[in-house]
């Protein structure tokens, strides 16, 4: 197999894409081939990046494999312990009212150990962005089971595939925080395809834009996938995940605010 | 007798069952055993290495600084457990992957081409059976009979029909290391 | 209601008012007895005097946003009691760990478990052996009067700014209940609060983003991070150590106790001195960091010490570690929200004087 | 010659095949060869690329830069920022502007 | 795979599948490295054989599943490790209050805060000092091999139920992850399991109802409970300390460490001798009841003590307190995820035999 | 006045009413005069003692003003952590799956900071019933704010009254739950007036029934009234109740099994 | 004479007038007499009860037991079972009966 | 001078608010204070207590378990803490809810009938007021001036109207206990 050589800029191209410079720091991610944390972060600090708000954005990261987020993000932020992201972001929040405020969360910790916090903070309304990457597993601590663990999945803590019996059901939180009045925005994206990260983006700036507006609390929830928790290869994970996640968690908005 | 060894390399090239497979043996032959991994964010890749100590007598640390063999199966690998060979011990490393070799005097060096070899035997897991095979030779800590029958162990049943392929990567490993000048 | 000269005041309301003027700028906690009062006053005259006062739906949310209001530059503070303190566990260990300025305070109760509302020091090893997980210290500060409930407040919050440390103030039911007259302290915030450069307040181009962890996933760096901890933690041993003496010059038998403790005590050294016993009393008024040195040379001079404490025996270990074995050390407690009386404690320190008690004895 | 073309960076790829697998033009493919972190790196293999910039949507390690040829031949756009904004209308203005 | 021959296992497994065979009825826990094995054995092969198996949302609820079914009359168990335990403290303190039997398994890690998932003895006071509010104390086990991770598990629930007291087992993320030899001793659960009479499982007439509570409003009352409390660890400290010794009998120079350091000091102490040093090895297997009787007689034969942990020097306090100035105590410890090299503690014992260690040296 | 003094039985007179003897001891219940606990405890022990399943009934009491539950229910109970009934009741039941367990809630206890288990069990389908007292405040510690508290609502933690920008919304948990496909029924209930105290028995038999029929888990909401917290008389209390609760919190099923 | 009548133990109200308000005859009244507790506990003051049960049904304290006259003369219910049940379908079949 | 009282009730004898009265009326006079409630459960009804100290010099404990005086204003109160007089201290009663009377005799008793006072001036609440007056009468801890200015001070605002009627009520005590023999 031969690679082909260019220099597109000797050859009169011009740059159409490229890593948000100011934004993205030049570590490499720590993150398996394939998972889609990177996405997320990438379009997240796109976004800082193009809106100018590098300085006027903090971010709180959680436990979760997305712990060392603050290592590739080029902005202020906090560590959070596990399952608090939301509330570190609301004492963030209030006392900086003029910031952009984002946790960023996985399932374990937004839906489980967090599930108190993330609930009273989208229930008082705090103006505030989780984002939530639904991979319907622990990837961090090496693939168990999550809240949203599909029926039937096999994890290493549902070895023979989650029951109801022993685990009930996948957790919907999405669509249970849509239910309360203080939220603005709910909506359920994806990373898995091109299409999907532009749709991505496209939420995260509406997002963006309620929190200038004072709408109240925005879910951006992003179905993702874990290749390492799931054993499959990243392609096989994208694929796996549009076939049996999306039935159970359809991409799409869940609340949009009035007007 | 006691043996104290760090296997040394990426996630994927079978660092942690190496050593797993000789704690096995040690067991078959009645020793005092103790495998420990380093243990990380283990889903990431990255690099990966476990300490093995084989000794007749009940070992007491687990965790040791210096070694009498390592085995290192890429740069970082070597880069970081070069020196942490004792005087006098015994360092193999993976040839093939390795470029900037080790530099050390006054220790015995084996480089082993484990992955061309591999590649030959048309299975790239068994280049850590080579290298196993390489580190028995040197190292003699236990028989080779005592390693099919701890892959027997190890090795889920499925993957059984493999053992031969095995048993023929570790005599490969043996071959190599006794054409190095000792 | 600025009050500047005396005012009575409860010792939880005296503590929440000068927090305000402590220039406290956000309070996060949930209610438990005995120290509601102070949620309550932050909720009425802290809210009017421009505080951000939440209600968390937890002492976990609670904490949890004291280390991001913490992270974000502010002085911060929350309260609670001894069972809800234990939720925070988690909580101060990180914000110990990212080394976040803030103001913790336990008005404790009797315990283990839901046990009972009254007044306790029962959670004296959880205070300064860290009740969390992991090699960190508060700061803990032991009011003893309605007075020092509110002016501990300052120092907490001054010592916490200094040392980049959460500070506790260790009180009880008692003092967070009872009534004393109070004055508060001229105290501008803005002379005590220095410049927090390292604080989340959003990344301007000129200085490298900021970032609040405790994590840090190689042990190499996580044991320079703790090495760094230690060496703070000297230098607060050596700087910050607080106590009091009463009457301990020609003392013969000395008693240590901190808190409501020490008040009774007092009282107990009084009734002693009228039956012509030459006793005297030590107040640690800082738990960590301990008086050890104050102990030391109070058991030089004395033939015997006796503790008191609302609770099984926990400070007792912190005196013998200083005394070593040089006097005998006797306990006297009352346990599950019961205060001793200073009749109580006198008998005990008559049986100090009085009894044979054998060098190296047992506390229990 | 192709409309479009991209560089990738060597060193942060992880040769987990998303772009070869979102590349329209069949562009891309892993190299034989791995990096230093062990990983068979993905590379440019034919020289038909539009420039959609598909491949650099999925990349999780930002590892690909995208270029492609000025049409407008207006102003060369800042090479730092993605184009993704463009197809969409949601804008937040900034006071200090 | 019931195995009854020695077989090569990881601590947390070992302790999984002596967990299933002590008759453990019940696991309720929440991942976290370095201890997920624990749950994800148990999940497979407990579930197989019969345990419930539940992974709770969060290490709260984990112990208050804990509680419920401790208080209902069962085998119980949970396991976490260091944050995951600080969450517990509240639940703990109330398990500890209601006197239920359980098991907690701590496989703690480098602190504070979220530190490092490397093994640590950070958490040694919050398990033997109580990390919960109140007077109560664990009995605490430190395994120091895969082989005590599986024995321990059997020792746990019989002292628990026993005593009716939560029994921890403190070990270390490299004492879960490293591999051994393990024999699972015989032990028949039904042989082991005292009847319940007190647990709640439906009242019939012939009895009053049975209540598991921690609550005792009036302090009277809460008194007479601590003090109750307080008579069970005395009788606990009495009968079931257990310590080793390692090479002590003729030693010039003791050395004190548990778990996983001892091990490591135990290499120290090889190499001592082969320098000619008589260095000896004490070694804590309960935490609490603590071994001060054994420490103490060591201190009477020994011309110094160093000790050893994998923190920055929280067993020290035991030891001084044991020793109470007797002879030199000094302290060698690595922090934050990393254990320490049979050579350092050789270098920090040859510190100690060869400097002029000043009596009442302070330890840090 | 004059009082009337009849000695029923020598009238000829039948006993229609009388407490339930065995499952209710003769311990003075602390509530204040006129709180709705006492109703519900009393509705509760009338069922156990109804279906003679008082060997088979097992309770857990909250933290809260109904934390002495246990000294009025003569029935074998635990008395939990706050906010955690429903993690100790999900243990007794797994351990006990043939006895009846029910959780004793108030909204502090259940839907403040016990929510991550309170959803977590439901989500589970724990075969549990929790009993959910719903007062808007919380009574035990004196008359603070709770999730529940109605916007405006003085309260000690809410001196002017609740405020969306302060404390957010009145959070309605019910409806929340009953989106929980674990969670078979779900219903709010009052006992201000002697009928709304009918229907609570109806419910909770029902409840009782569904778990015997191992259904899932029910919810039994009770919006009750606390007179102190209030600081109104109990007659008050109860009309107050009826005009500002009921708006937000409509009285009636709000799920039920199917068939 | 009246149709129903109820009893009341002084001991244990509490003065909360709900049975009074819930009582559609007006048969009840609060004493202007306190009991040990400091409450002015609720009596009978009509002799017009129907021993509808209303009173029983709200009192929070469990203080009042209720009489009636028997019309269909059958067996005495126990007394200790309230008869709201009566009302309901529902039943739980107990497999131990 | 220091004087140590002990006041209790039933929870809405307004118990509570005469200790804090007497105390705020020895900050008027410039003494050292400490008012010491016991705090329970505190929505739910039963006694409720307080110890209030008023001093010249600093107080050291503010919880004690003898009192120079004690004032019970219900049975159980009385029955709980007439033990707790000292040796010749004082122990006032409210008479009309009290029906079982003391029965020490080593120290001085004085039943006030306060709650029937109180009817008399047709507001139930003065019932403390007097009690206040009686002790005030006896012990003479603070001037009755520095109580009304207390008063001022505890009462909100909107009860300032019923200032005048606290002071008869205070003086009725003092009459009603001037009465009692010595
Ligand atoms: C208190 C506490 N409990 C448990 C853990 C262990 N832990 C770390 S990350 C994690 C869950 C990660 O899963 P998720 O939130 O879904 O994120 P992902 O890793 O899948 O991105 C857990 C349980 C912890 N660090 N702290
Ligand atoms: C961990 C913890 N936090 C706080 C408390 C204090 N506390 C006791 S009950 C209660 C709330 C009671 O309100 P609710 O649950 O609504 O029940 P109610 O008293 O109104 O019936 C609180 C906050 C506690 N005991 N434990
Ligand atoms: S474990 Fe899963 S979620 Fe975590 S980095 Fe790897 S693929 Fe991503
Ligand atoms: S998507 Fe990115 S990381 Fe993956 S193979 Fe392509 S360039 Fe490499
Ligand atoms: S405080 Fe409220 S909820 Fe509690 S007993 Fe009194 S009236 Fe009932
Ligand atoms: S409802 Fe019950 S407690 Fe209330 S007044 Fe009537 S009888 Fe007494």
């Amino acid at each position: 197999m031969d690679t082909v050589q260019v220099d597109p800029i000797a050859e009169g191209l011009e740059c159409v894409y490229a890593r948000p410079a100011d934004t993205l720091t030049e570590t490499r991610l720590h993150y398996c081939p394939g998972c889609g944390h990177g996405v997320v972060h990438r379009v997240l600090m796109e976004i800082v990046e193009e809106l100018g708000i590098q300085d006027q954005t903090i971010g709180v990261a959680p436990v979760g494999c997305s712990v060392f987020a603050y290592h590739y993000m080029n902005i202020d932020m906090q560590e959070a312990a596990h399952g608090r992201a939301s509330a570190v972001a609301t004492a963030v929040k209030r006392l900086h009212p003029d910031r952009y405020v984002f946790s960023y969360q996985g399932d374990g910790d937004l839906a489980a150990i967090g599930t108190a916090e993330t609930i009273h903070t989208a229930n008082r309304g705090e103006n505030i962005l989780m984002v939530f990457i639904n991979n319907a597993i622990y990837g961090m601590t090496g693939g168990q089971m999550a809240p949203t663990t599909l029926l039937g999945m096999k994890t290493s803590t549902s070895p023979g595939g989650r029951t109801i019996e022993t685990s009930g059901y996948p957790l919907k939180i999405s669509e249970m925080i849509a239910l309360l009045p203080g939220v603005a925005y709910v909506t359920r994206q994806s990373v898995h395809t091109p299409n999907a990260v532009r749709h991505l983006k496209k939420a995260l700036l509406h997002a963006f834009r309620y929190q200038k507006e004072k709408k109240g609390t925005c879910l951006v929830e992003v179905v993702s996938n874990c290749p390492s928790g799931w054993k499959m290869t990243p392609g096989e994970a994208n694929e796996w995940l549009e076939k049996n996640m999306f039935p159970l968690y359809p991409p799409g908005d869940i609340k949009v605010p009035h007007s | 007798m006691k043996h104290e060894l760090l296997v040394a390399g990426f996630g994927g090239q079978g660092v942690l069952s190496m050593g797993m497979t000789l704690a096995y043996a040690g067991m078959v032959e009645g020793k005092e055993i103790s495998w420990m991994p380093s243990y990380g964010p283990e889903m990431r890749g990255g690099t990966a290495n476990c300490i093995v100590i084989v000794s007749d007598a009940k070992i007491s640390s687990p965790i040791i600084a210096a070694f009498d063999t390592v085995v290192a199966l890429n740069q970082p690998s070597l880069d970081k457990f070069e020196g942490a060979v004792r005087k006098g011990g015994l360092l193999i490393y993976e040839s093939t992957n390795i470029i900037k070799p080790p530099t050390r005097t006054d220790i015995t060096i084996v480089p082993v081409a484990a992955a061309e070899e591999a590649l030959k035997l048309k299975n790239s897991r068994t280049m850590n059976m080579i290298i196993l095979g390489a580190f028995l030779e040197r190292t003699h800590v236990v028989e080779t009979g005592a390693i099919m029958q701890a892959l027997a162990k190890v090795l889920p049943e499925r993957y059984h029909n493999l053992l031969p392929l095995n048993e023929t990567a570790l005599k490969r490993g043996f071959e190599l290391a006794a054409r190095v000048a000792a | 209601m600025t009050v500047s000269t005396a005012e009575l005041m409860k010792g939880n309301e005296a503590l929440a008012e000068a927090a305000i003027r402590a220039g406290c700028q956000a309070y996060f906690g949930y209610p438990i007895t005995p120290q509601s009062e102070i949620l309550e006053y932050l909720a009425d005259e802290g809210r009017r005097r421009g505080m951000i006062v939440l209600q968390a739906e937890s002492e976990v949310a609670s904490i949890n946003m004291v280390y991001g209001g913490a992270g974000a530059g502010a002085r911060v503070m929350t309260s609670s009691s001894s069972p809800g303190i234990s939720l925070m566990q988690e909580g101060i260990s990180y914000i110990a760990a990212a080394q976040l300025p803030c103001l913790i305070v336990n008005v404790s109760r009797g315990g283990p478990g839901l046990g009972t509302i009254q007044p306790s020091q029962g959670d004296y090893f959880q205070a300064t052996k860290g009740g969390g997980h992991g090699d960190y210290r508060l700061i803990v500060l032991a009011p003893s009067s309605v007075q020092e409930m509110a002016d501990f407040v300052y120092d907490a919050f001054d010592l916490a700014d200094k040392y980049r440390n959460p500070v506790m103030i260790l009180a009880d039911g008692a003092l967070g209940q009872m009534m004393e007259k109070v004055a508060f302290r001229d105290y501008n915030p803005k002379e005590h609060t220095p410049a927090k450069p390292w604080a989340t307040t959003g990344k301007p181009r000129s200085r490298e983003r900021n970032i609040i962890t405790s994590l840090f996933i190689e042990p190499e760096k996580m044991e320079q991070i703790n090495i760094r901890l230690q060496e703070k933690y000297a230098v607060i041993r050596e700087k910050e150590v607080r106590s009091e003496c009463f009457m301990t010059d020609d003392a013969e038998y000395g008693i240590v106790a901190y808190g409501l403790a020490a008040r009774v005590a007092q009282g107990a050294v009084e009734i002693a001195r009228s039956h012509g016993i030459r006793a005297g009393l030590l107040r640690p008024i800082t738990l960590y960091p301990y008086p050890s040195d104050a102990v030391r040379a109070l058991a030089e001079r004395v033939r015997g010490i006796l503790v008191v404490e609302m609770n099984a025996g926990q400070m007792v270990e912190d005196v013998r570690l200083a005394v070593e074995g040089r006097v005998p050390v006797t306990f006297a407690g009352r346990m599950g929200g019961i205060i001793p009386s200073p009749d109580e404690v006198f008998a005990a320190l008559e049986n100090l004087t009085t009894q044979d008690v054998a060098l190296h004895a047992e506390t229990y | 010659m192709a409309r479009g073309s991209v560089t990738l960076s060597i060193e942060t790829c992880k040769g987990c095949s998303l772009c070869v697998e979102a590349c329209p033009q069949e562009s891309l493919a892993l190299s034989p060869e791995i990096n230093t972190q062990g990983y068979h790196y993905a590379v440019l293999v034919k020289d038909n690329c539009t420039g959609c910039i598909n491949c650099a949507l999925v990349c999780p390690d930002a590892v690909i830069t995208v270029y492609r040829e000025n049409k407008k031949k207006g102003k060369v756009p800042v090479a730092t920022i993605s184009n993704v904004a463009r197809d969409i209308s949601v804008t937040i203005d900034d006071e200090r502007k």
